[in-house]
């Protein structure tokens, strides 16, 4: 309702006590004179009324009780060249199309009163099928625009229920990651610092990083672990190994200092920064 | 899954639809839920035929539109509920309302071929109105000379006009034109001549309503 | 009054509650209808009493607020109804996979070590994103100036890749094409985005085509 459009806020005064003109069926509902005085201000108003030639046409057979499929395009011609000629005779703007369809009228007359070949196909050699057809197609939807008008609809017919809500909790989901974009990244970045084939990142040596960080972790603080304690024996050589490497990689790169206090002493290990 | 069970499934549908303020599809009602406790489509199925029947002589009633399920006031308390709203509803042109229509009834269609019908230019206002609204939408180019654009009716259309679907238009009323009735005249003769069923008649009526029907005899019109 | 006057008064007092989108005083309330048939004061307080009755066990209770009236979602269902307006979650950026992936093949790594590697700086917030996500954790500093933390992943980053050990991730040696799943993945992204937007329908809905058919598709739906 707030995104209301120049065509929507005039549609009340196009769409308010004029339409019932254009809506007639057979009973016009304004009246307008046969002489085809009209004041100028009711022409405006006549004009304004019609949604182009085709809906004025339809209104001149509608008045005349005429059927589509029998107009008699003399009488219809002129009572539109009447309008015409009174609209611009008030030297009001005449949308293109009124003109156009004029012409045609014009033509379609002068064609019916030309003598007709003997043909076996009548009706199409009739010079009004184009205009009746026009006429027939262009009505349909001006009855489907006023059935759709009186379809329920929200606003008018329809409210949405809604209730006001209660506190909510507030809980941002996390995005979710898939391995292979994570090897991307990590080939990306790697082909970027031109290390991809230096094979720093070795299927076993990632049980070693992992150990070592398992390691550090439980070195936290300033506090030393016997050596003894960072080896699990139900992990087999295995863990024993892996363990035993992480270890020296870990005194390698200077992460962690090894002390023995006397010989064949216990062996005690703590965290370098610690220090 | 036990009668309390679903009692709370169907407390906690009647909330979202109430909180939601828009159409929830069955997917996004059963997305309430976390995995292991998410309700089966059948379950939630059925738990929608048990929230239609709770609101029986209520304010409000269930009703399924083109993108889901909607809760809202019951049509005949409307006169009642309108007057919460000082502003008079909306009311649309019929210019506004004839182009509708066309999109509606004929699309895909061009602004050239809804100006071939209605006799007059559309103006950009209305097309852009209802773009705006979200009742129309662009769903690709005609490959003609200046590849004009085709527009379509969207599911907030059927949505505001309370529909779930294009089939449920009322039908556009019969054209007959000059062919339909030389050959309703031809049948006549024949029927005469020997008996036919009026079924033949019609196969090939051309005011059936189902909008796909009446966008495809619109192409061959064009 | 008899009872189905009470009903349908009641009736209407619930749609008006549920149309207006804010509180409804008693006054307000009555003055829905036209005076004759205007409730007193006395028979709508006791209408609203049976409207909160008629809302146990529903989705939605009869709350009294300073300016009257007015119907809400049960605070017990907001665990549910609250993930309507969860937001989608976002992707994460190149520059927070790198850091992840840097961690998890490098570790213990320092963010200066990273940033060594990547040749940009890693933003804090990447950092603070990964730990709140409890994907790595700080086991320790390095002896240098500064005595930068250390960052090695946790055992919920295994859990999350469903893998038991380090061990267990991929060897780069052994993606010979990772090219070929790059392409993959920016498919299945993209396969993703359209799939998320053709769900959500009901905003912008550009992957259907003729209304007909959208309104087919949504049939299937449910």
């Amino acid at each position: 309702m707030t995104d209301e459009t120049d065509e929507l806020t005039h549609a009340p005064a196009e769409a308010g006590a004029q339409v019932p003109l254009a809506l007639v069926s057979g009973k016009p509902l304004v009246d307008i004179p046969k002489d085809l005085y009209i004041p100028p201000d009711a022409l405006a108003v006549f004009l304004e009324a019609f949604e182009g030639p085709l809906d004025l046409l339809l209104y001149l057979i509608r008045r005349q009780n005429m059927n589509i499929l029998d107009i008699d395009v003399s009488e219809i011609t002129r009572q539109y060249m009447d309008y015409i000629g009174a609209v611009e005779a008030m030297r009001f703007e005449l949308a293109a199309e009124y003109l156009v369809m004029a012409a045609t009228l014009a033509e379609i007359k002068s064609r019916m009163l030309l003598p007709r070949h003997e043909t076996d196909d009548d009706e199409e050699l009739d010079p009004r099928a184009e205009l009746i057809r026009r006429l027939q197609q262009y009505e349909r939807f001006k009855k489907a625009a006023e059935d759709i008008d009186e379809m329920p609809r929200m606003e008018r017919d329809i409210f949405a229920a809604s209730a006001a809500l209660p506190k909510l909790p507030s809980s941002q989901p996390h995005p979710e990651v898939d391995m292979r974009e994570l090897l991307l990244a990590l080939h990306g970045v790697l082909k970027r610092a031109d290390l991809f084939t230096s094979h720093h990142v070795e299927k076993e040596r990632l049980s070693t990083r992992e150990r070592m960080s398992h390691i550090l972790s439980v070195l936290q603080g300033d506090r030393f672990v016997t050596f003894e304690s960072l080896f699990t024996i139900e992990e087999g050589r295995l863990g024993v190994v892996v363990t035993f490497l992480a270890t020296l990689e870990l005194v390698k790169e200077q992460l962690i200092e090894i002390v023995q206090a006397e010989v064949l002493g216990p062996i005690h290990v703590r965290a370098r920064a610690a220090s | 899954m036990n009668e309390d069970h679903l009692a709370r499934v169907q407390a906690i549908a009647e909330a979202a639809l109430l909180a939601a303020g828009k159409p929830l599809s069955l997917e996004q009602l059963r997305e309430l839920f976390v995995e292991d406790e998410r309700p089966s489509r059948q379950v939630m199925e059925h738990v929608l035929v048990q929230l239609d029947k709770a609101c029986e002589g209520r304010g409000f009633e269930l009703k399924k539109v083109a993108s889901g399920y909607r809760l809202q006031v019951r049509e005949e308390l409307a006169p009642w509920v309108g007057r919460l709203f000082e502003e008079k509803p909306q009311r649309y042109s019929r210019a506004l309302l004839e182009t509708l229509a066309l999109i509606a009834y004929r699309q895909p269609i061009t602004r050239g071929e809804i100006e071939d019908i209605r006799g007059v230019t559309v103006s950009s206002n209305i097309i852009r109105t209802l773009l705006e609204r979200e009742w129309v939408r662009v769903v690709g180019h005609r490959d003609v000379p200046g590849r004009p654009a085709m527009y379509a009716t969207t599911r907030q259309f059927l949505d505001y006009f309370n529909l779930t679907g294009l089939d449920e238009l009322p039908p556009l009323s019969e054209v007959r034109d000059l062919e339909e009735i030389g050959r309703e005249i031809e049948r006549n003769i024949q029927g005469e001549i020997q008996f036919e069923s009026s079924q033949n008649g019609s196969s090939d009526d051309p005011g059936q309503p189902g909008g796909n029907q009446a966008a495809e005899s619109e192409q061959t019109l064009h």
